[in-house]
């Protein structure tokens, strides 16, 4: 079935357009791919009418994978050999931008991450997740510095914790999360710092007592100041996964069909997205199939700290 | 003989009183310790020492994507400033037709630039999609907001003398402006216009925002992945195109002074 | 018929300065009239009063037939096109070329802002550019910057400009100060040929008394802001001018 | 008779052509097309009704943040001015001291300028700690490097004659600027300062940053809430102020023009 | 002693024009003298490189005993307090009040800026200022500020800044252009008296042939850039400097 699927896609490139004429002018122009598979192309023509012939793809800068906002060439060039279709890449850099586009179907699927596709999903309820990406080590954790006396979630009441920005995954609503369901009160009991990408300088510095941030970032500061600095005194459950999730604009047959491919192909297609990165050994990464019901603990997450989007 | 010290007026007074205050407050809230310098700044070494030395192995990347920053800030910009003219005149005490065109226009201006950029890619992300076109957009509004604000201030520095001397022979508004205003203003209008290029190349994030990529993308995931040898690489080229820019600026500058 | 008419003009700037109380005259179409008075005595403030860059205070000024109070900046051109101004200070677009400021003297003649901007301008109007550098002497230096001129050819430049616009009166503040005793003179003899050739008006603001007694032939005087002689050249004496500038209290200048 | 056409200096041809290359290419590279703009007006309509009316519902709180972020600014602002006078004296051509002084000071200000507001913060919060005075010490720097260069650039456009004047009664440096060079470039330097409170204001961002809170985190929060009337409300505010400050520049200015 | 003295100084500007060629005289201390010539002749460019805001091309000029010629602007300083200036076109700071211009020419006095700004200098100072704008008419209009002066006012202002300053030497350029007859004169007497009295040296442009005769003891004559007449006033006639201006060719002006 893999090779049918491939050529199904490869003959909506060719008709670009949503009415029948049009396509077969289309196809006539390039005669060799009819000759491929001729038949095929006539019989699925009728239902595919409406698949779009180029994919605007964005990617709102996804943690762990920030690489891929500037070196996207193969992972772009993956997707089109897999898809075979046109892809249109776009890195932004602000979620919201990235949740207005699709909302205003200035963009057809979208690489996010939870917190994000929560977002999104809550602006344009319609969208939906297709494809998840697993990782290892996907989850908030709190550290400290080693020489501090704390132990214990409990010992930090009082403290400052350094965060990321408002809505980060693993940086804010992750760990506010976890003290929430402790049984904290966010606003009494910690003094919180929404400190974004200053948030490890400053922990580091002893500016604030504990660094609330994702699994990734304690690896990280372990591997440039060595072991034996920092101490981890809590980790939180495994985040949901990053997520590839669809507009609704788009045909709901197309995103099937891109969902089989880049499960099949995922190798590929992941292959290209760690090829530019450096920090792969922390994404032992494989694609299935994603839910909305995923994303549920994200939204009572969001819920319960009172962010809630209208 | 003129008296030491005039009596200043109530509103100067009014005026330096609150500006006093609010600087006496400000410094309060601040906390001003500066003695905190000092003992941060081993810290600050260790610090910068993770900058040292820049880490060129990136540099083609970077450079490319310095190019593309390069070229849509120059489109933007060029716009930018060939719009901000007219605006700026409509916008100056001097030139302006009409009192009330020349409050709308200088209120237009100040909200385009108090708009945020983030709102600026929003609204125009909307409209026009994702990529460069959007960058392009965001960066002319940008650029509006800053030229025309300052074109206007300059228009209305310029000596009254020699356009005095151009009505007098009949001229129109138009004829006045470009045989007076225009050539007087001309150097400062190319310094400002010349720091509008190296101003969007600086806040070239903007084009991250819209996905037209660009060096500002290049330098904040550096950031966020906390390569700051890679960042102090970019920074670096970065300064080369501000100061080229610079030089270019002086030079024409030299010209027309 | 006057080709300008003064009327009981008064003008008291912001500060409470009187620099002009009810003055008031005519000068007939063809006339050719020294305007004299000490240093402040409001001369320069009427050129500016008649050419609509100061607002009078009260009165009213006629050039032709047209009141001119009440004009409006677009409605002021037509009559701003008729006449030549040469300003005490030049007042020249210091970093244009020379020639370039001479042609700006023809820019009442047209809307078109490139008819007089020196490479798109006709050929018949930079001829005559070249034309009115020659008489005040100055065609080699067409090119010329023209803040990199001595003082006395800028002032040439203002007077090559003022040429360039044809214009039907004349208003000449000083035009002569900075001008060497022969240009001086060749300059005072270039406006009264104009007056006497193509029956235009001068009105010349001049320190040299020497000098207007030559020329006008009709001198009027100022002094404190009001006028105080207004009479043909042959029946004032000389005595009548030294009152002009003798006559002055220490509250306008006197030198001690 | 001068020549209609100078013909132009090889610099200026391959600055020109440069110019209009990069420009084409820029234009290419963005896929112009304007019509998109057009096409996509229904959506921004649509986009920005989800904005009005503006929620005043949180106004206290804004006008905190507000009231706390325009302290901060000012004195930060206030300091960076006072500091950009120098600077600027020793990088102008004609007040500075020697060609070295000149081009290392320039060159100093371009680099306050390239670095980004980013590094700045975390340079500032790990010498002197998280709160407002890394805020304001960044504040400083970012108006160094915007004053110090568009003042330099008044100072060297200000007409030789008066500082001669001076100069032959024997003055020195320092009295022929602060007699010439200073009240002659008064009134844009009180331009380009208020300018600078405002630009202080309205990236007061940079505050959230270190910690120390303002209007800037008000309005990225609410962006990320994606309370678009809340962020309109908070716009509207900071408008308020930048035309304020506008006003006082002018005000200013008309008396020493 | 000479108080002055230039030697066969030549001045080029960088677009090939000659403005000075090998001029030379001395100026004995004390001396009073004027310098003529017509429009571009080169006077006010020699004024500016006996003050050092040019350099020559080549030549020396001494000031005293001072060799100026490679001087750094620190070195020259001592020399220019010794030297006051009055320039073509005056050169006011012109957003700053008459008083503050005036009190500015006791710059060289003081490396203390605050000794020469109104309100903190010395009560001395501060009434002499007043005094040189007495001598010069102007007193009653001290608080005015300076670009709210007629043109003859501004003149006056830059003669009294010169005052303030005390200088062993005066440099002139064209101080009574923009005067009335009455205080041109009066300048005059002013500056002559000075020569007199102080035993000060001046050196005076002048285009006004008559009040140079009347007033220079010493005449010098510039024509294009060449120095061709220094002599005595009693050893001048009429006709020399008649020539002065006569012979100047049409790459020199000379108005058709
Ligand atoms: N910056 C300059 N570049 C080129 N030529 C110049 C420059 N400044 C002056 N000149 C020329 O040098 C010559 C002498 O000028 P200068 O100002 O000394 O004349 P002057 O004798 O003072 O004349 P005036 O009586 O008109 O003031 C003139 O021909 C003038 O055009
Ligand atoms: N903007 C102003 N504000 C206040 N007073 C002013 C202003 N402009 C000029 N004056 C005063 O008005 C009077 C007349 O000035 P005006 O320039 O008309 O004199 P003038 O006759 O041209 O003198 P001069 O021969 O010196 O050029 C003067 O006393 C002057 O100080
Ligand atoms: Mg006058
Ligand atoms: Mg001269």
């Amino acid at each position: 079935g893999e090779e049918n699927e491939d050529e199904a896609i490869q003959s909506t490139n060719d008709g670009n357009s949503s009415n029948t004429e049009d396509t077969q002018e289309a196809s006539a122009e390039e005669p060799e791919n009819e000759d491929e598979n001729d038949s095929d192309n006539q019989e699925q023509d009728g239902d595919r009418d409406d698949w779009p012939d180029k994919l605007r793809f964005a990617d709102t800068g996804v943690e762990g994978m920030e690489e891929l906002q500037r070196e996207f060439g193969p992972f772009k060039e993956a997707l089109e050999d897999v898809l075979d279709i046109e892809v249109e890449f776009f890195a932004v850099t602000d979620r919201i931008i990235g949740a207005t586009a699709l909302e205003y179907d200035q963009v057809d699927m979208m690489l996010a991450g939870p917190s994000e596709y929560v977002q999104i999903n809550s602006t344009v309820p319609e969208s939906y997740p297709f494809v998840g990406i697993e990782r290892d080590e996907y989850h908030a954790a709190f550290i400290v510095h080693e020489d501090s006396e704390y132990e214990t979630l409990d010992d930090i009441v009082g403290t400052s914790i350094a965060m990321k920005d408002a809505g980060s995954t693993s940086g804010h609503i992750g760990p506010s999360s976890i003290l929430i369901e402790e049984g904290y009160d966010l606003d009494q009991d910690f003094d919180i710092q929404l400190l974004d990408s200053i948030r490890i300088e400053a922990f580091k510095n002893d500016e604030v007592d504990v660094l609330a941030t994702g699994i990734k970032d304690y690896h990280e500061m372990v591997e440039e100041d060595g072991e034996g600095n920092y101490r981890l005194i809590h980790e939180g459950p495994p985040l949901p996964n990053d997520v590839f999730l669809a507009s609704p604009e788009l045909p709901e047959d197309f995103v099937e069909e891109v969902k089989t491919l880049m499960i099949d192909h995922q190798e590929q297609i992941l292959g290209s997205i760690l090829e530019t990165g450096e920090n792969d050994k922390y994404i032992q990464a494989r694609f299935l199939e994603a839910q909305d019901s995923d994303y549920d603990p994200m939204r009572r997450a969001y819920e319960t700290l009172g962010l809630d989007f209208d | 003989m003129p008296a030491r010290f005039q009596r200043p007026s109530i509103t100067t007074i009014i005026g330096l009183t609150a500006f006093v205050t609010l600087f006496i407050l400000g410094v309060t809230h601040a906390q001003l310790s500066f003695d905190r310098i000092f003992s941060g700044i081993t810290n600050m070494l260790r610090f910068l020492s993770s900058a040292f030395p820049p880490d060129p192995s990136r540099i083609t990347a970077i450079s490319n994507a310095m190019y593309e920053t390069f070229q849509i800030a120059l489109v933007g910009t060029a716009i930018g400033v060939v719009l901000s003219v007219p605006i700026a005149l409509l916008a100056s005490t001097n030139t302006s037709p009409h009192f009330s065109i020349r409050v709308i226009t200088r209120g237009i201006v100040s909200t385009l630039r108090t708009i945020p950029d983030l709102i600026w890619a929003l609204i125009f992300v909307i409209s026009v999609g994702l990529g460069p076109l959007a960058g392009i957009l965001t960066i002319i509004v940008d650029t509006i907001g800053f030229c025309a604000r300052f074109f206007s201030e300059r228009i209305e520095e310029i000596q009254k003398g020699p356009s005095q001397a151009l009505e007098s022979t009949g001229a129109t508004k138009i004829g006045v402006i470009s045989g007076s205003i225009i050539p007087l203003g001309f150097p400062s209008f190319v310094a400002t216009s010349l720091f509008a290029v190296e101003k969007s190349i600086r806040s070239a994030v903007v084009l991250g925002l819209v996905g037209a990529g660009g060096i500002g993308v290049e330098l904040s995931t550096s950031f966020t992945l906390r390569r700051y040898d890679e960042a102090l690489m970019i920074v670096i080229l970065i300064l080369v195109v501000v100061i080229i820019v610079e030089q270019i600026s002086s030079a024409i500058r030299k010209k027309v002074i | 018929m006057n080709a300008l008419s003064v009327r009981e003009v008064s003008k008291v700037f912001k500060d409470g300065t009187e620099a002009l109380s009810e003055v008031s005259f005519d000068i007939k179409a063809g006339e050719g009239v020294v305007l004299l008075g000490h240093n402040g005595s409001g001369k320069s403030t009427m050129f500016k009063c008649i050419s609509g860059f100061e607002k009078t205070s009260s009165g009213e000024i006629y050039i032709g037939k047209d009141e001119t109070t009440f004009l409006s900046d677009r409605k002021y051109r037509p009559i701003r096109k008729k006449v030549g101004m040469v300003f005490q200070n030049f007042h020249l677009i210091y970093n244009l070329s020379v020639f370039q400021n001479v042609l700006f003297g023809a820019m009442g003649q047209s809307r078109n802002f490139l008819k007089v901007s020196a490479p798109f301008a006709s050929k018949k109007d930079r001829e005559k550019a070249m034309d009115c550098l020659k008489r005040v002497g100055l065609d080699h230096l067409a090119k010329r910057r023209s803040d990199q001129l001595s003082g006395g050819q800028q002032q040439r430049v203002a007077i090559a400009r003022m040429l360039m616009q044809d214009p039907e009166l004349v208003l000449a503040d000083e035009p002569i100060a900075s001008l060497d005793p022969k240009a001086g003179r060749e300059v005072m003899e270039l406006l009264w040929e104009i007056v006497d050739e193509r029956k235009l008006t001068v009105l010349c603001i001049l320190h040299q008394t020497d000098i207007a007694m030559e020329f006008g032939e009709r001198l009027i005087g100022l002094n404190k802001g009001k006028l105080v002689l207004d009479d043909a050249k042959k029946n004032i004496s000389k005595d009548d001018l030294n009152m002009l500038y003798f006559n002055v209290d220490e509250k306008h200048g006197g030198i001690v």
